[in-house]
């Protein structure tokens, strides 16, 4: 990690829709300072007496140096929590706890990355666009989403990106369809060394068995509900095979988001393997 | 068994120590509590093992954890190292696997108190939880309490969905606790109304944070009223410096950060300097004036007579 | 037992009635419970009755109010001329004490059913509260059944603060009562720490409010798993539509509301028009569809068959 | 009552801090209508999610006209809730019920009345004084408090009374002392006829002893507690002794909160008076 992760009380400096998407720009220099690509924030949400106690936690969209720091997240309205964001105006102030999480790891020589974002997972794929072109990468985007305003960041993708391919589920941008369903294209057209996903679970399966198809390294980035973000509490889990063949239940926020695809068992997620160490009955319990 | 300070973490809420120390010092904290710790490692509950109520939280881990062993050669060490005070709890499926546990950890050095999570499934009695008979806790505290050298404080931790909680603590004290933590999470549920699911995988889980508060606060009440000479661990809902005392007016000789850790990574730093303040501005120069005040008669003076030391558990 | 539909006041949640309706038509209501009616009239606890906690009320009235005489002269016959379905709650200190007042009631036309509070102190066992204990809750149900006319419903109303909930819903059930509701309020407590004295005049109090939802749904949810042919009133931090629909999944065939009247008075008609719309919505004709739906295994389609008529208690 | 009550979300149209106390007036229609002097509202407080469930009461200052009808109320910031009505801001919405409680009664012909307010108490006296004016009464003020920032609405009972007399128990205003210390004299020069008084309890008791020794009619409100100021949830007790001789514990919010003085039982307010209606071990037990 590029240092330890501060709590901030930050400003808001704007706010903006974006499609489907409100964008939130915050002044938290202590946090923008130490973000590397794949970190993640949590905001402490509903003011002062509120009834939510949990943080919600969101990816770091951008990372800008103004007014000694800032970072970006993007979010859609889910439920009570980001209702409030929503809600936010400029001026106001933000409780944020970050950089949090193990960032994407990036190559060591310059290779061609497919970076493949599902809705509002593309949010934290442009930082790692830079970094990748930083070192020399080629980088293509697929980006995909149910509808056209679900599609975060196409703009961007097409100003960064080799090539940019979008899907949506009801054909209103792009190719009718998912991203997995234009992958293998993506990947061979470009002869990809390597994948980063992020997004939905189920997306990020149908990514990661492309990426094995291909025999390339994919790194995906999970979510899973969160009541702390910081490793203390054991609600963030699911299941991952360790570099010993054994497989964890591992903390979505500290040992990830960021995995290596084909660790991670996403048919079992929400399940306890019954080979997980130290599952019920299990060899190891 | 004397701590710098009365702010301790609650077991499960503080990782294995090492996460909070990216805040701040845990060998500041009064004490860490690790959580429950097992015989054998477990996995746990599935996912979602979370879920957000009004002023509270579910959930569901499960004692998720890597085993007794690996705890001693992994976690432990790195705690002690630091100089952290350090409270074991310990988690089991039978009075005998209680002590088991107690007698792994009888020749550890580096540990100021053994925590007994007794609201555990009590396997041999269709997996009732301990915490919820009087004489099954019991059994389990004075099976511990044998395995456990006499210089280390045994502390019977409880929960607060019985028809008594006075009852078991007494149960627990005739079994030979040496101090009492109260409250763990009552057993609650949520129920996702889009999903029209559980919203825990596990169905039930337990309820913590401030919406528990008062249950905790009654317990500590009630219990210190009828055991007034057993030095209790506070712990349900404290989030801020007032929260702490509360509890400690109550009775607590010592308080338990859990859920507010989740919001607040430096949150027992700050509830002690919070708590120190407060105390101050009312001229309880010891923590031990404080400790039971709000029982004194009403009307009456501020109590002067002290029946604890300082933060002694 | 019909209702018109699903959404009752909570007792001692509504005043005599009169209140409310200066807000909403009282017979509009699934039903009106009515408080607590004692034999004597009763002058309650001293003040302050009431202690806000985060996302919950501490309240201890002590049953004030005039006694049956008073109230079936003054209270009743106004609900029952406004065409008012009405659930009396009764009050007592011995099992005697509620048969006497089931009797009293007995010959009274217009009472839809009667819910027995069974969170009051037994004053033949040092003032345990009869929930607390199945034997002694059955015995209260028991006699109040006998002396209540054959077509009136007997409510046994539950306290969650038990060891087990099940239990002594199962002893209430063999005891004869027809219908269950829960949660009474569990046993809290705050102190004020300015003044460092309870806040509530009389020590402890009833917690209530959303804070104490995730119990009640538990509750509601055990006992339709272990009983699932006995009509369920389930209440506990109802506030909105969403809220009495989880109520609802766990297993209730009714909800109560009672908190929720303090901030909102026109919150029954509301929570009706939002539970509705919520049903309709998930494409569940009939409320009967929904209750314990939470219960069918993961994964399976939604239930088809039906046990429990609408609304029927 | 003139009107039963009703909720409205009214919106804030002006705040303003006076000394010590922050005044917001709020746009509401049909509260405004209904009001009579001594009638109070219930403000819900924290806005969406938040921890705080029950509303919090105020005594109506001012009502007027404007935009269909506003209520001004008057509040000094003593926890959570009042601390949010303080951050309120023009525009915002501001959810309230009321009128509620039983308003002071007149008198049927032309007298000379004082008005006693402590603190914030004083806010309701001002629209009582209108109405007695408007009977041809006469009106003399006493206001008092702590110190002089606490004084509620002075230029305005200068304006508005015969005479008005203040004090401070710091002496930063007017007479060093309690407003019973000056009542004895000002009854005495006005002749007054009856007095009403609003304030904290201690004073209201100090008042209406003094009352009673000139044997004149004295009309307190009071305040106590409440859960829901509307009638049903019994929190808000106080032992009134009734017209048949028979102390009862009456609800603050409709069997109050004015009340004939010499009818409540100061002493016992905070118990429950053992010769009260149904006293444990009471003789009506
Ligand atoms: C590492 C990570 C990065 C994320 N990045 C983004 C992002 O960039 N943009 C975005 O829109 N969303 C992101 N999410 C999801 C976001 O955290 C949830 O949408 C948000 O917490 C929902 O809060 P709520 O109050 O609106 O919904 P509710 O469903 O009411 O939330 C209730 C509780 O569940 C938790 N919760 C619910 N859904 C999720 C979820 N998917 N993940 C984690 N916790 C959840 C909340 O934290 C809260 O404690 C991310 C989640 C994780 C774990
Ligand atoms: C009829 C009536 C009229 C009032 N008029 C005014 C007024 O004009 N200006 C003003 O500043 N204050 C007035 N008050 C007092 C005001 O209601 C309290 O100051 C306020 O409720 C405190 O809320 P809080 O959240 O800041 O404090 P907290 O102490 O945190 O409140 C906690 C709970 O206690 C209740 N509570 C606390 N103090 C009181 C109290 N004195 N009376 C009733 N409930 C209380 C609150 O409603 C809340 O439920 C009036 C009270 C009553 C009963
Ligand atoms: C996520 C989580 C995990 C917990 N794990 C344990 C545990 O392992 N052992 C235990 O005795 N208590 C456990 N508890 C209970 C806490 O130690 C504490 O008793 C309870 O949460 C009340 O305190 P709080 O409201 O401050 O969280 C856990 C609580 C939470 C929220
Ligand atoms: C002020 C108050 C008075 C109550 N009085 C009674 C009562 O007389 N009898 C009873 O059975 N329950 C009584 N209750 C409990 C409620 O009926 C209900 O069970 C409980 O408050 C939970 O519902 P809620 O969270 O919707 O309030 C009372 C609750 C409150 C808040
Ligand atoms: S969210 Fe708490 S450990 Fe991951
Ligand atoms: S405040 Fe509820 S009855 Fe008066």
């Amino acid at each position: 990690m590029a240092g330890s992760p501060v709590q901030v009380t930050g400003t808001v400096l704007t706010t903006r829709r974006v499609d489907a998407y409100h964008a939130l720009t915050v002044v938290a220099p202590g946090i923008a300072d130490r973000c590397r690509p794949g970190h993640f924030v949590t905001a402490s949400v509903g003011g002062p007496n509120t009834s939510m106690l949990t943080r919600r936690a969101f990816a770091v969209h951008d990372v800008k140096p103004d007014y000694g720091g800032t970072v970006e997240l993007v979010f859609g309205v889910r439920g009570p929590g980001t209702a409030w964001l929503a809600d936010l105006r400029a001026r106001d102030t933000l409780d944020l706890v970050g950089p949090l999480g193990r960032p994407f790891p990036l190559p060591r020589d310059p290779c061609t990355c497919v970076l493949v974002g599902g809705e509002y997972g593309s949010a934290s794929l442009f930082a790692l666009a830079d970094a990748l072109q930083a070192r020399g990468c080629r980088v293509d985007f697929v980006l995909g989403a149910p509808s056209a305003d679900r599609v975060f960041g196409a703009l961007r993708a097409r100003r960064m990106g080799e090539t940019t391919t979008l899907t949506t589920e009801d054909g209103s941008l792009g190719m009718r369809g998912k991203v997995t369903d234009v992958l293998p294209g993506v990947i061979a057209d470009a002869r990809a060394d390597a994948v980063y996903a992020c997004g939905p679970m189920d997306m990020l399966r149908g990514v990661t068995a492309v990426a094995v198809e291909f025999d390339i390294p994919v790194q995906v980035a999970v979510e899973e509900r969160m009541a702390c973000g910081i490793g203390v509490c054991m609600t963030c889990v699911l299941p991952v095979i360790g570099d010993d063949g054994v497989t964890r239940m591992v903390r979505a926020c500290t040992d990830g988001p960021a995995f290596r695809g084909e660790r991670v068992r996403f048919e079992d997620v929400g399940t306890i393997p019954f080979d997980a160490l130290g599952a019920p009955g299990g060899r190891h319990a | 068994m004397e701590l710098p300070n009365p702010v301790l973490t609650a077991s499960g809420c503080g990782g294995t120590g090492r996460e909070l120390a990216q805040f701040s010092d845990v060998a500041r904290l009064g004490a860490f509590t690790t959580r429950s710790i097992t015989m054998a490692p477990r996995a746990g509950r599935p996912t979602p093992r979370m879920a957000e109520t009004p002023s509270g939280l579910l959930n569901a881990v499960g004692l998720q954890g890597p085993g007794v062993d690996a705890f001693l050669q992994h976690e432990l060490p790195w705690l002690v190292e630091r100089g952290t005070r350090i409270v074991v709890s310990i988690g089991g499926g039978t009075a005998a696997e209680y002590a088991a546990l107690a007698r792994r950890l009888a020749d550890v050095p580096g540990i100021t108190a053994i925590e007994v999570n007794l609201s555990c499934p009590n396997i041999e009695d269709r997996g009732r939880v301990f915490a919820r008979e009087g004489s099954a806790a019991a059994e389990v505290i004075a099976s511990v309490r044998a395995a456990t050298r006499y210089d280390v404080p045994v502390i019977a931790k409880l929960s607060p969905d019985v028809a008594d909680v006075v009852a078991v603590a007494r149960a627990c004290v005739d079994g030979g606790a040496d101090a009492l933590a109260m409250i763990n999470t009552p057993v609650g549920m949520s129920i996702d109304v889009d999903t029209m699911r559980p919203a825990l995988a596990a169905g039930t889980g337990g309820l913590s944070g401030p919406a528990v508060r008062p249950l905790a606060v009654r317990c500590v009440w009630q219990v210190h009223a009828a055991l007034p000479g057993v030095p209790i661990v506070g712990m349900g809902g404290v989030t801020t410096g007032r929260d702490a005392l509360e509890l400690i007016l109550a009775g607590a000789c010592a308080v338990a950060v859990g859920t507010a850790l989740f919001n607040d990574p430096y949150a027992c730093p700050r509830i002690l300097r919070e708590l120190e303040e407060l105390l101050q501005r009312r001229g309880l120069d010891r923590l031990a004036d404080a400790v039971g005040l709000a029982h004194r008669p009403a009307g009456s003076q501020q109590r002067t007579r002290t029946d604890l030391e300082e933060s002694s558990l």
